[in-house]
């Protein structure tokens, strides 16, 4: 009962943000109720006894990834989108056809998922356990996602590092300095002000 | 006692909804974060049938997922980035130079 | 069977000598390349006469096995040599004459520009005729077969830019090509019925089975195909156009393929299979009536030809039907007889009517020609001895095999055989000595305008090119002697070469290949002696009464009275007019098969299946990619959103599929 | 969800009861901790002046010890601008942001040993998770949200540009921060912060163990709590006062009570950590042995407050890509081979 209690009430606050992340028009917001949602997630996980992958959840997705969006956005001084009819496809088919399969999917769940049903911390999901298993049967995985990850950094850095001669440019051409610290002129706060 | 199925259709909506921001929104920074939006949903499902299955194993997929979301996170931004810098603009309606 | 190391050489040689004039030839000096061919083909022949010397018929057959070929199940067929009494004659003819005419072509060739080509392509042949000759199975002799076919295609068309080689050669290779369907569908039949080709294991499979009375069967079926084959390559009726046409190419080659050794390449398939057809007395009456009626008609048609080389043809043709025949009366050994004097006799009449075009300039019109004699004196005894030769003046080696052909045909076949036989010999001494008459008899006609003459309308226009720059207009002379000295040698040969037929030795000699035939045909050998004798004096009177008969006639028209011939001419009228056009064969042919083929194939075959179908699908597909790609591209908008629109689209289809599965 | 690590206790009482003394044990904490958060603002003041040879606050009380008091009044009473061109809902939001994942933190901080009050007995702690040091590292790294919505909410070039900055440090000095906590967690063999405790028993304490460790994570937790010689998101002399340049009354005062109770949370976690907790010589007479232990933790703590202050008034601000580097190329190597001679030695030894 306090399982599907709580499971409804983090249920609903995941629900509630995603929807929100939809409905915002500005990115910083719907950063936020990304983040709302993954905590609650988080939440959920600790329900199912997943207390390591909960753990892991609000630090790694909620405490770094997410923090790398926000400066994203703060770096771009993203405004709110303006509404652009650029695809009629996605709009008249794309979205029809996701509804669609979402629903097919939640009929199928709930009238024929012969699935049990699970009980609160069903599966702890200890630190030891978990170190055990990624260590021993993951091994190998493990380790190709390191390397993945060092690739990762490492093309970021490529990507995101400007050359000079962009850097050139970019300066006589009247567009914003290269360092972003110091790309916010006065104008732009009287804009990004009438946006909100 | 909560269905498995209640866990597996909240995931599912957490896709969804990934699949219709990446659908209607028209930012890039928000699109990338409807994907986030699609793993998480996926991380649910993950999770949720580790406990209906009592492998671990589930759960350990939840943080390969994480690690790629990571780099994902990481290259992705990165890429952003570039793009403003040379299209001046994050809406992906006006960055369509790839086509006939 | 003894094994005998040094048979595969004999093929092997001309061939080492092809690849090297063929790939090192255009660089190569002339002398060098004379050095090569000549070695090749006459260490080709010392080889043969050393097997030759050492041949003895107790150790006969000898086989040689090179290599495996083809091993499919228990059916293989091996790279393997066969060596019998029929093979070695057949082997020291073709190396024999062969490197004869390799000298004789060195002189004759010396001026021509594709002179490496020339002689690369006769040692090729040479390999492929002995490879033909000396095949342990019926696959090896094929290779042999079809080889000497594009050899002689080759050869014919040696001087491709003029259109008439070109298109001779294409007609011979065709023709060829419809008799090898027949060669070939005989084998298929061998391999489903007997499974196997190798001739021992072969015969020894036949041998048991009896005579096919009724006709009809397997070995009938068998033999007739073969009959095919030996029509297309031996140029019986009907497929014998292909030989006068193939006079376009050079004379050597004349003599050689198409007189000497090729031509009679049916006549051996046909003694090879001898089993074969003894066993299937209807296919060898087929053999024996095409044989006869070839003889015959061909004869007629060489009176009324005017070109020396033609006649030449003709007469070939008709003597392959003396051939044709003998084997088909079952004398084998006598077709196989003439066979080899006809190989000394026409290849001498050919080399020596060459060394006459070389003498008067490119000539071939015999009307053109005429008081050689003086001209050329080696010329004109040498190609008298051939014409004796050929027409059967006793005591040449032409006599003793005619006369074994007709006496066999009497004694075993039919006496309208032996009728018909007698009359085509009595017509050929008759074109033969008007071809004498006509060519060195008489005053000289060449004159002045034989030179443009020979321009537009003959063969040698440029292969005799220094015939022309030598002596501008046309003073006759002698050959040079590398040239004189295989003729007479071959006038030698056709003196004595008959010889060894005497009292029936060369049939013993061959007996053991023919022993097999079964008990109905040697009853005739055993009929009567006393009876026989007489008979046969008789016969051999009679042809002799004949072919002297044709040397007087030709003597009457022209020798003594010249204007009596068109006289005669006008007189038959059309009868005359159908002979000189060879009874209109070609013209029936082409309206027969050629015109319908060629019509069929540009109507059906090119406008409409090959345009209409095949054409029309691939642009049409073509067609239909462009105008769906003009449509389907506008999907590439290069807009994030629609890209992501149409994969959640596609993934609610398979989501929509995989439940639909699951419930159903 | 907590799932409760001591057996006997809580499974005993009823939900009820559990719920009571939680309930009891929550406020507790929480109104110690503003307390502490007050008078270590209080401490900051009077040592700074001191070290400044100054007297610092006097007036309000004996010592000024009320002057935080009369500072939580006039923060209070104070107008709440707003100014017209901030991004409103955030700007609010963000101070409580902070605060509230600044005071949460505290929730698992273990301060003291099992004590029986009349029939209950519990522990000095509100909740004893199994993952008790993930969840503070969670919530702390949560912490970032208030800062970098605060410099992005109030639309003003300084105010983003010490967002950006504390976002930016504090993600990259979190990096080290976590690892070198698993050199102790690799020794403790848990994550429980109750666990790691107990494992330095008989003066095993982590600084002897772990010595680098916990050098480097007194530098990234300076870092972490914007704390001098990493103070650039509010680095005055070049941004006003960085992401609370436009702060004003009482939620400037939240962003300034945050940043002491992270420092508390931070000061609590080295004493944890490294120093043993609450143990301690323990003796006399049961009360007191029921207090010594917290008194011993509350010593340890105030410590690192004063240590604190005493860096603070010591040295001077790095540059900013001088802490960039610093963290990225000196502390992430040195934790990690930390980690790794650690794990050999632990190794070797099992």
């Amino acid at each position: 009962m306090l399982h599907l209690i709580l499971f409804l009430f983090f249920g609903a606050i995941c629900v509630a943000g995603a929807v929100n992340l939809l409905v915002q028009s500005h990115p910083i917001n719907s950063a936020l109720s990304l983040i709302v949602v993954m905590a609650s997630l988080a939440a959920e996980y600790l329900l199912l006894g997943a207390e390591f992958v909960a753990a892991v959840q609000v630090i790694v997705y909620a405490g770094a990834i997410m923090v790398l969006f926000v400066i994203t956005i703060m770096l771009l001084n993203a405004g709110a989108e303006q509404h652009t009819k650029g695809s009629r496809v996605a709009i008249l088919i794309g979205v029809p056809g996701a509804l669609i399969g979402a629903v097919l999917v939640a009929w199928t769940l709930l009238t024929r998922g012969h699935t049990g049903s699970v009980a609160m911390g069903a599966l702890p999901g200890s630190p030891q356990d978990i170190a055990r298993l990624l260590f021993h049967e993951f091994l190998l995985p493990f380790e190709i996602t390191s390397v993945l990850i060092l690739i990762a950094i490492m093309g970021a850095v490529v990507l995101a590092s400007r050359p000079e001669a962009i850097a050139r440019r970019h300066t006589e051409s009247h567009q914003p300095d290269p360092l972003p610290q110091e790309r916010q002129p006065a104008p732009q706060l009287v804009g990004s002000g009438k946006e909100h | 006692m909560v269905p498995l199925s209640y866990y597996l259709v909240l995931s599912g909506f957490l896709f969804v909804c990934g699949v219709l921001g990446f659908l209607i929104k028209r930012n890039i920074i928000t699109i990338f974060m409807s994907i986030e939006l699609m793993l998480n949903g996926v991380n649910l499902s993950f999770v949720a049938f580790a406990a209906q299955w009592h492998s671990l194993s589930g759960q350990i997929f939840v943080f390969f997922v994480m690690v790629v979301a990571a780099a994902e996170a990481a290259v992705g931004l990165a890429i952003i980035i570039a793009v403003y810098r040379t299209r001046e603009t994050l809406n992906v309606d006006q960055v369509n130079l790839l086509k006939l | 069977m003894t094994p005998n190391p040094y048979l595969w050489l004999i093929p092997i040689l001309p061939l080492a000598g092809a690849a090297i004039n063929g790939f090192f030839g255009r660089q190569s000096s002339k002398r060098a390349i004379t050095a090569v061919a000549l070695t090749f083909c006459g260490a080709a022949f010392a080889v043969a006469l050393f097997i030759a010397f050492r041949f003895s018929s107790e150790a006969a057959p000898y086989y040689f096995d090179l290599a495996h070929w083809l091993r499919s199940g228990d059916f293989h067929v091996d790279f393997s040599f066969y060596l019998d009494q029929l093979s070695l004659v057949m082997m020291l003819v073709v190396t024999g004459v062969g490197f004869l005419i390799h000298i004789y072509s060195v002189g004759y060739m010396w001026d021509d520009d594709g002179y490496y080509r020339f002689m690369a392509y006769m040692n090729l042949f040479m390999f492929f005729m002995l490879t033909l000759v000396l095949a342990k199975n019926y696959l090896m002799m094929f290779i042999g077969w079809e080889g000497v076919g594009l050899a002689s295609y080759l050869l014919i068309g040696f001087w491709f830019l003029k259109d008439s080689a070109a298109s001779a050669g294409k007609k011979a290779f065709i023709v060829n090509r419809i008799g090898d369907f027949g060669f070939l569908i005989a084998l298929f039949l061998m391999i489903k019925h007997f499974g196997t080709l190798d001739f021992p294991a072969l015969f020894a499979k036949i041998q048991p089975l009896g005579v096919e009375t009724a006709g009809a069967g397997l070995l009938t079926a068998i033999g007739l195909l073969l009959m095919v084959g030996a029509a297309g390559k031996s140029a019986q009726i009907p497929l014998y156009v292909w030989l006068p046409d193939a006079m376009e190419g050079p004379t050597p080659v004349s003599a050689l393929i198409h007189a000497a050794t090729m031509v009679t390449a049916g006549v051996y398939m046909v003694a090879r299979s001898h089993v074969i057809f003894e066993r299937a007395p209807s296919a060898l009456t087929v053999v024996a009536i095409i044989g006869t009626l070839t003889a015959i008609f061909a004869a007629t048609i060489g009176i009324a030809q005017t070109d020396i080389k033609k006649v030449l043809a003709y007469s070939t043709v008709s003597q392959l039907g003396y051939m044709f025949m003998a084997c088909g009366v079952g004398a084998f050994s006598a077709g196989i007889f003439h066979l080899m004097t006809h190989a000394f006799f026409k290849g001498l009449l050919f080399l020596a009517a060459g060394s006459v075009i070389h003498g008067v300039g490119g000539e071939q019109d015999m009307r053109k020609m005429g008081g050689l004699r003086r001209y050329m004196p080696i010329t004109f005894i040498t190609m008298g001895i051939g014409t004796l030769a050929i027409a059967g003046i006793p005591g040449l080696a032409g006599f003793f095999s005619k006369d074994e052909i007709l006496w066999k045909a009497y004694s075993q076949g039919s006496w309208v055989y032996w009728l018909i036989g007698v009359i085509t010999a009595f017509i050929t001494s008759f074109y033969m000595f008007r071809l004498m008459y006509m060519t060195f008899g008489g005053d000289y006609r060449g004159g002045s305008e034989h030179y443009e003459h020979s321009h537009n309308s003959h063969g040698h226009g440029h292969g005799d090119a220094h015939g022309h720059d030598a002596h501008g207009h046309g003073e006759p002379h002698e050959s040079p002697w590398v040239m004189l000295a295989p003729l007479v040698i071959l006038a030698f040969l056709s003196v004595v070469g008959g010889w060894i037929g005497i009292g029936g030795r060369f049939e013993h000699f061959l007996a053991p290949v023919f022993q097999s035939a079964p008990a109905a045909e040697l009853a005739h050998e055993t009929g009567g002696e006393g009876a026989n004798q007489f008979t046969e004096k008789l016969l051999m009177g009679v042809s002799i009464l004949a072919a002297f008969g044709g040397w007087f006639f030709a003597y009457l028209l022209y020798s003594s009275k010249p204007q009596l011939p068109a006289r005669i001419a006008r007189a038959l009228g059309g009868l005359y007019e159908a002979v000189a056009h060879k009874y209109y064969i070609d013209e029936l042919y082409a309206v027969l098969f050629v015109k319908p083929l060629i019509d069929g194939s540009t109507e059906i075959l090119w406008h409409g299946v090959d345009q209409g179908v095949i054409d029309a699908t691939v642009n049409n597909s073509a067609v239909a990619a462009r105008e769906v790609s003009d449509e389907v591209r506008h999907m590439q908008s290069g807009n994030l959103r629609s890209y992501a629109g149409w994969v959640a689209a596609g993934g609610a289809c398979v989501i929509a599929y995989m439940v639909w599965m699951g419930i159903r | 969800m907590p799932r409760a690590r001591a057996p006997a206790p809580q499974d005993s009482m009823s939900i009820t009861t559990f719920a009571i003394i939680s309930i009891i044990k929550s406020l507790a904490v929480i109104g110690v901790l503003l307390t502490a958060v007050a008078y270590s603002v209080w401490l900051e003041r009077k040592v700074s002046a001191r070290i400044q040879n100054r007297w610092g606050p006097t007036r309000v009380g004996p010592f000024g010890l009320l002057q935080p008091l009369a500072d939580g009044v006039k923060f209070i009473f104070k107008e709440d601008l707003t100014q017209p061109h901030v991004y409103k809902p955030l700007y609010i939001a963000a101070p409580m942001i902070a605060m509230v994942f600044a005071i949460t933190s505290i929730s698992v901080i273990p301060f003291g040993n099992w004590v029986n009050i009349g029939p209950w007995g519990t522990y000095l702690q509100i909740t004893d998770l199994n993952i008790g040091l993930l969840v503070v590292l969670g919530i702390t790294s949560m912490g970032v949200y208030g800062v970098a919505l605060a410099g992005w909410a109030s639309n003003n070039k300084y105010s983003l540009l010490g967002g950006l900055r504390a976002s930016a440090q504090m993600v990259s000095y979190e990096v080290s921060l976590g690892l070198s906590l698993v050199g102790v967690l690799i020794i403790a063999g848990s994550l429980s912060l109750r666990n790691i405790v107990d494992a330095q028993r008989h003066l095993h304490w982590n600084i002897f163990l772990q010595p680098v460790a916990f050098f480097i994570y007194l530098i990234s937790a300076y870092a972490e709590t914007n704390r001098t010689p990493f103070d650039l998101p509010e680095a005055e002399s070049e941004l006003v006062a960085g992401y609370h340049t436009e702060y004003s009354a009482m939620k400037f005062a939240m962003f300034f009570m945050a940043e002491y109770a992270n420092m508390v949370t931070v000061a609590c976690l080295a004493t944890l950590l490294f120093f043993g907790g609450w143990l301690g010589p323990v003796f006399g007479p049961p009360l007191l042995q029921a207090v010594l232990p917290v008194l011993w933790f509350c010593l340890k703590v105030f410590f690192f407050m004063f240590l604190y202050v005493w860096v603070r008034w010591t040295l001077p601000r790095f540059r900013y890509d001088q802490l960039m580097a610093f963290g990225w190329k000196v502390l992430l190597p040195l934790a990690v081979a930390n980690i790794v001679v650690t794990a050999l030695i632990v190794a070797w030894r099992a």
